[in-house]
């Protein structure tokens, strides 16, 4: 199958800061496969010789507690500390983690070799095949997240995939490294209801695009009026839905398109604390993946909705409840959260202690939020 | 409205028994169920009251009989009830008094009975005659040669008794003493509790031999499951604590010492010379000083005294007669037949002067106690079925316990048996239903619950133990296959790594390990071992505790609080 | 073991104030604070119940005095006590027995008061001598000429009263009685209690001047509000259905009628010729039989006979001396300020022969009454205190009222005031704490309890009524001119309708609907159109029922658990 | 912009039953849309004229009530009965409701003569600018379900969205006719990660296919196991994610490749009840569209995963809850469930007791799935 190019190439294309061939892409892509087997050879090496030996495997890797997630200032992100901890099959309280953790290895240099992707649900069924068992799925989740720790690689390098469904939309073409689409070409304007970001997106090559921003959004509704009111075009933008808290895959997705294309990432989010913890964690990361890099766009920009648009745009509202409060003021305390307008914004919908989000424009029409609210934003967000 | 001129008002005297008559509801004849139940109990217990103070082995007797149809009105319907015993008998001279007058007895002693008011024989039979209109029939033979016989009434105006007949004839050389008396009741709503009372009973009189006939001829027998009994109870002189101003007047009246000290060491209980003379002189009095020279204003501040001196010695137990870890468990076995038992005896303690001890004992599994814990109360050998949520005892074990602790499941089957026996029980009311929550007695039930629970706890952990070895075989039986396989194709390899002898050495050490911790139990170390076993349980949430605690073991660094404080993103 | 030799059994009688000095927790003096509460109110009691029988209104005053510092004890303390009335005062020949004797008094009749058992005052004056050693003094003035007073101890083994003085003096022609007494109390403990005590006495005796004096000299005035006071109760003969064996062998003993007709109309309530005659012939007895011929199963007989009958009238409330509406309107209209307050007087009926009346009050909203229902119990107008959750009334009001058919909100600021007055009210101790639960009493409370919460309910109905008014009008004066745009844009005109018209005419429609409608409140109606009102206060719950309800009404073919049931998808 | 056919041209293509011309497509488009703005209009008018004759407007519509809720054993659906609610603004209970619903049209009447869409969420907001309120949005959700029963009429051709995100994957060649993308193709086999179903997709006319067959599958995991292990060439099948319970849009689309295509369809859900009724539903529609048509498939098959399938495979399966059972014996009863395959599985349902999900295959590995599973089951599918 093959794919022309989009059409509107008399519009200035975005410089590619370095086009990729198809050959490099295939290179770099055949590469970084051959680095992770041989990381996943050698922890199946280290427990064969320590059963010869007579001595118990073990794994060492760094603790995911909380008193070892510390905030690295020069990233701007979570990392994980020094600590470590150390998971031994000599142990009764250990063995059966053990086994799991080195199952998963095992099971997840099957799907590199065999070039197959897959759910965390589905790991946690296949390991019946192997006589392994999780009691749940969170048991499994969990031995995942522990041999990213291990190899300080995310799950999606070890083709293990969450169902998460968010999705993209503008003048962006894409080249596909999948098995049975190589070298295929799309541009991601072509279907009006938005692209899913699932493993084939996440793993093609950027060719060619003209625009000059990314715009992220939280909710699917927001997406398809930006695209309606035609906001790819009016602010020559690749507009992402995040759907709510944005995937990692996204999230992987948005730094790419941050670095490789040089675009300027603006998140527009739902007016609460967890609309801006949204966009925080687009920009700095999560605590949760301290243990992974590459998942962060330090120079994203939040343009809203922030409190005082609240008071600003006199918005409906809802109380914020307790539980609103509480993380308010916890997040006050996060040093993510240092300097202009995220503790301003903190401080106000302590204040107000009201919260709102992105429909809630449409009470002045439903073409108010891109005709005027996006307008203004993006005006201020120069001086952010 | 002016007031007008004043009416007349009268004033008359009533008897004793006449006011209980009147309020009878006061001492548990409020209803024709509870009279039944109430007679049948006061009347065994006078049974067996006689015979422990004899220090014979019981054998008592409680026949019900439904009376003629014809005397039936609604529910109600006359029985005759008959409680025959083996005590000791009643001196005929004693005969009428004790069992037709209110307020005479031989149980006004700083000593411990079943009966606490002295008027509970009396007010059963003052129930029947004011509900059937018949004379009470009353054997006895004291001194094993003479049968006594008295038909008898009570009047009530006068709270004396009318004997009616009275014979005599020869004993076959035994004692005891038979209630026979002809009450209007309702037997079909009293049985349950009945028999509970029997049932109860028959846990902590283990050494008794007890028979209950039903209206319907059905014989239930308790039989006597031990010879062991306990001592006889004995009077003792009041505690200093115990005493106000009023008991020290009396006593000083009665006394003929020279000397406050000589009174003190004569009249109150566990006060020998040395402490009296402390007493004294903290309390300002001369030793010397006679007794009977003691003002009005000497006699308060003396009282006062001896309430706030705080080196008198508690009561000892020698008045007291507690069932013992021995009867209590012969008793427990016998009617609960539990997996397990165990006891706490606390030592003697004192509300107010009265000495008092407390036995708690817990009884788990078997196939007789439901799920859940059961609560029989005891005082002075009483079973107290009426009222449980007022009791002390349900408030300590329900409230004040922290049963987490003990890490015993919440549905497990379980019974504790409280038992207190005093010179003086508190019970809130003359029915004798619960006892009111003084702190002292607060304080000994909490001590001996706690005791019990942990005697529990370690048997449970115990069990666990032994199961734990099986499955720790199992766990590494396997784990270590699995890990050597996946190794071996995760590297490459085509042979297996020999991991058997790992295998056998580990399954020794844990045991070893194992067999210490189950000595010490219950302990964290060892409880979190369990949880780890438990895994395979498929009990997720225990798991993950007891992975971060083994994780924090081996790396200090580590926080346990890891997963809740974790960011919610 | 063998039965050994008998132990000496010794038999001793004690008199009845010997046996409540052991037993005192039985009376209500278990300890130093509740034996101050238990003497304030007995005494206060004595003294509102000698008043009312003589038809004058009480002024009472009670003082508590701290004693010397020196007589503290631990928390305790000595205080003196008095309380003093306006009443008849008690004659000088009565006066160191009515206080000095227990089973001694003016209360062993069949007629209402406060005092059930005779022995609240001697109890307070005995307690207090055996903890302070000194004696009581009591003073009282009967024919307004002079005044006696007495210092007078107990002899509690003796049960009688010793004189220590007796003094005369003129009177200024007033009658009453005062008692001084000194005791160990508790009053830190004990001070909420009596507060409690004499607010909750205010609200049932309005008419009375009661003062409050503390140790602090701080003085509580709870002053008269009304003059009107409840008859005072008089005497009444039992009740057939109340007559047990012993009652009627004493009836018969006393009697000189000639024949058992007489003999019925003579000694029973409400027993006239006719129905003697109609129940001798259901019971089997000749009309002209002599009582005295009566053998002793005749007596059983009769009695059961007694029992069974059905057509003896219930025992008229002549006897009883109810608070009635005005009083206790009075009463509640004081003490607690309601908005609303509703009264329930109950007809007279009777439990096992004893007759009583209830009284139920509702007060509601004002500043003084917090949020959730409060129980407040009397009895005899006693307010009781203790052991709330062992009530009748508190089972009632808590288990047997279903709350929701009265559309009252579960937080309404209410407060409920039970009044049971009978001949003989039902302890189920002699602290006078709480009531049996007699299914007759049960009945009687459930009944006026649903009375008044159905005027509750009216009045809150009423009260949004007019709200409602006002509602409705903005209501149509908000959506219409919405109606009249939507649809003039939608159809494409220019020009509104004239909507004006509809406007007016709805509005009173629905006005005169509405005042219907709140004449007859509470009814679904009433409450359905209220609750579409209240949408606009954003209870989408009520909302969604009003709207399935409204079109129910018009397409009756539609099922109202539509939502419910619906498809899952 | 312009798009070319899919390449796969030498494929024997799926003969349309009726080609559309792109002419066709608009004015069939055209007349839809006067119709629907001259039924909004007379709403209008009804009520503009009954209030310039003194009298309180009404509107009267079938009660959704389910004892107006009847099966059509014809339709194979559940339809509305004949009972008829009347809401009334003479009526203080109705007047609220009334204004609303008539807000509503005007409303959607607007958004019509625009050509926007908007989401459930918008109209709860929009309402505030006409001085209209609805206390939460389920409140406004009911209004809008009130105004399709008025119309008959689905909220998508009034232009209201819900936010659901179901996709499509496989070779079918689509032409929009969204506003700026008229005109439009675009071949749906053009990336892997399929195409979200949503307003663009949902109107657009289907121009081309090499299909035979359409295969549904309720989550997203094993939708793009399905592209991966190429379901879509394997049994020339265009593959739908319908997301858990299908949305109305998702099932509006079935139908039309069904109808307009002549596709059969087919429908693998999980193994346990409520995976039979999302079949049920695509199959016979749900009672709570009972006022609405053109909802259903009714020759569609559902496949699987049976409950006897749990025992035929040894799935590894769950414990059914307390609820699982009630529902179970609900649908027992349910007249949509008469017949064959449905009871007969409800039966084994409530005899095992056990649940599983389409995941569970994963424990015979990932590809058994498709390899064994599907291909068992479309043989056993000819036999439905």
């Amino acid at each position: 199958m093959k794919k022309r190019l989009g059409t509107n190439q008399k519009r200035r294309r975005k410089e590619m800061p370095s086009k990729p061939s198809k050959k490099d892409a295939k290179r770099i892509a055949t590469e970084r496969r051959a680095e992770l087997l041989a990381q996943l050879k050698s922890l199946g090496e280290k427990a064969y010789n320590d059963l010869n030996l007579g001595q118990f495997p073990q794994f060492a890797f760094p603790s995911r507690s909380v008193s070892n997630i510390v905030y690295d200032s020069k990233l701007k992100q979570y990392v994980l500390g020094k600590t470590n901890v150390k998971r031994s099959s000599g142990n009764i309280k250990h063995i059966r983690p053990f086994t799991q953790l080195l199952w998963l290895a095992f099971f997840a240099d099957k799907l590199v070799h065999d070039g197959k992707t897959s759910t965390l649900r589905d790991v946690y069924y296949s390991s019946q095949a192997y006589n392994m068992e999780f009691v749940d799925q969170a048991e499994s989740d969990e031995i995942i997240t522990d041999l990213e720790a291990v190899l300080s690689r995310a799950r999606e390098q070890l083709k293990i995939y969450p169902e998460e469904r968010s999705a993209i939309f503008g003048d962006l073409t894409i080249e596909y490294t999948v098995p049975g689409y190589e070298g295929n070409r799309l541009n991601l304007s072509s279907h009006p209801d938005g692209y899913l970001i699932g493993p084939s997106l996440s793993t093609a090559e950027f060719v060619d695009t003209s625009a000059e921003m990314i715009i992220a959004v939280e909710k699917g509704g927001i997406f398809t009026r930006f695209v309606e009111e035609k906001v790819h075009k009016k602010y020559k933008a690749i507009l992402i839905d995040t759907a709510g808290q944005a995937p990692r895959s996204t999230r992987y997705m948005l730094r790419r398109l941050n670095k490789e294309l040089n675009l300027p990432v603006y998140i527009m989010s739902d007016g609460d604390v967890y609309g801006e913890h949204i966009a925080m964690v687009i920009i700095s990361g999560s605590a949760n993946a301290a243990h992974l890099r590459d998942l962060t766009v330090p120079t994203a920009k939040w343009v809203g909705v922030w409190a005082s648009d609240l008071v600003k745009y006199k918005l409906p509202t809802d109380p914020m409840t307790e539980a609103d409060i509480k993380r308010a003021q916890e997040l006050k305390k996060d040093p993510r959260y240092t300097g202009g307008v995220w503790q301003r914004e903190l401080d106000i919908f302590l204040k107000i202690k009201r919260k709102s989000e992105l429909e809630a424009f449409s009470k002045y029409g439903l073409t108010f939020i891109v005709d005027n609210y996006l307008k203004d934003k993006m005006q201020e967000a120069k001086s952010l | 409205m002016v007031a007008s001129a004043s009416q007349k008002v009268t004033y008359s005297e009533i008897s004793p028994s006449e006011f209980f008559y009147r309020n009878r509801d006061l001492a548990g004849f409020s209803n024709p169920s509870r009279a039944l139940y109430t007679s049948v109990r006061e009347l065994v217990e006078n049974s067996l009251d006689a015979c422990e103070q004899a220090s014979i082995l019981p054998e008592v007797e409680c026949k019900i009989e439904a009376g003629p149809e014809a005397s039936k009105a609604g529910d109600q319907l006359q029985f005759i009830l008959t409680i025959s015993d083996n005590g000791p008998g009643i001196e005929a001279k004693h005969l009428p008094n004790a069992f037709g007058r209110v307020f005479y007895g031989s149980k006004y002693k700083l000593k411990q009975s079943r009966g606490m008011f002295g008027m509970g024989g009396t007010m059963a039979i003052l129930y029947a005659q004011i509900t059937t209109n018949k004379a009470v029939t009353i054997s006895s033979c004291f001194d094993g040669k003479i049968i006594h016989t008295l038909d008898m009434l009570i009047d009530i105006q006068e709270n004396k008794p009318v004997i009616l007949r009275h014979e005599t004839k020869e004993s076959d050389g035994k004692t005891g003493t038979s209630v026979r008396l002809t009450l209007m009741g309702d037997y079909l709503r009293a049985a349950q509790k009945i028999q509970d009372y029997f049932k109860q009973t028959a846990v902590v009189t283990p050494y008794a031999d007890i028979s209950l006939i039903d209206p319907d001829g059905k014989v239930t027998k308790y039989e006597r499951a031990t010879e062991a009994t306990p001592p006889p109870p004995t009077e003792t002189k009041p505690h200093p604590y115990g005493i106000d101003v009023e008991a020290l007047r009396r006593l000083i009246k009665l006394s003929q010492d020279q000397s406050l000290a000589k009174f003190m060491t004569a009249n109150f209980h566990r006060v020998g010379d040395k402490t009296a003379e402390k007493f004294l002189s903290f309390a300002g009095f001369e030793k010397s000083a006679k007794p009977k020279s003691l003002s009005n204003e000497d006699v308060v501040k003396f009282v006062n005294a001896l309430h706030q001196f705080e080196e008198f010695l508690p009561p000892d137990a020698s008045c007291l007669s507690p069932l013992g870890e021995e009867i209590m468990n012969a008793g427990i076995m016998k009617e609960l037949q539990p997996e397990f038992v165990a006891m706490s005896v606390r030592p003697p303690s004192a509300y107010s002067g009265f000495p008092f001890i407390v036995e708690v004992g817990i009884a788990y599994g078997g196939k007789q106690i439901p799920q859940g814990v059961r609560l029989l109360r005891f005082a002075n050998r009483i079973p107290l079925l009426y009222d449980e949520a007022n009791d002390v005892a349900f408030k300590v074990i329900n409230d004040e316990i922290d049963w987490k602790r003990y890490r015993i499941p919440q549905d497990a089957p379980i019974a504790i048996i409280t038992h207190v026996c005093s010179t003086k029980v508190p019970y809130k009311t003359v029915g004798k239903e619960y006892l009111a929550d003084r702190p002292e007695l607060e304080r000994e039930l909490k001590n001996a619950t706690r005791d019990i629970l942990r005697k529990l706890s370690t048997f449970l952990a115990r069990k666990g133990s032994m199961e734990f070895q099986k499955k720790k075989l199992n766990i590494y039986g396997k784990y270590l296959p699995l890990i050597a396989r996946f190794a071996t194709e995760l590297a490459g390899q085509k042979k297996y790594p020999d991991y058997k002898i790992l295998l056998k050495n580990q399954v020794q050490e844990e045991e070893e390990r194992a067999a210490e911790v189950s000595a010490e139990a219950p302990k964290d170390t060892q409880l979190s071992l369990d949880a780890s076993i438990d895994r395979e349980n498929k009990t997720l949430e225990t798991e993950k505790d007891s992975e971060r605690f083994s994780l924090n073991e081996e790396a200090p660094g580590d926080e346990p609080e890891a997963e809740e404080e974790r960011d919610a993103f």
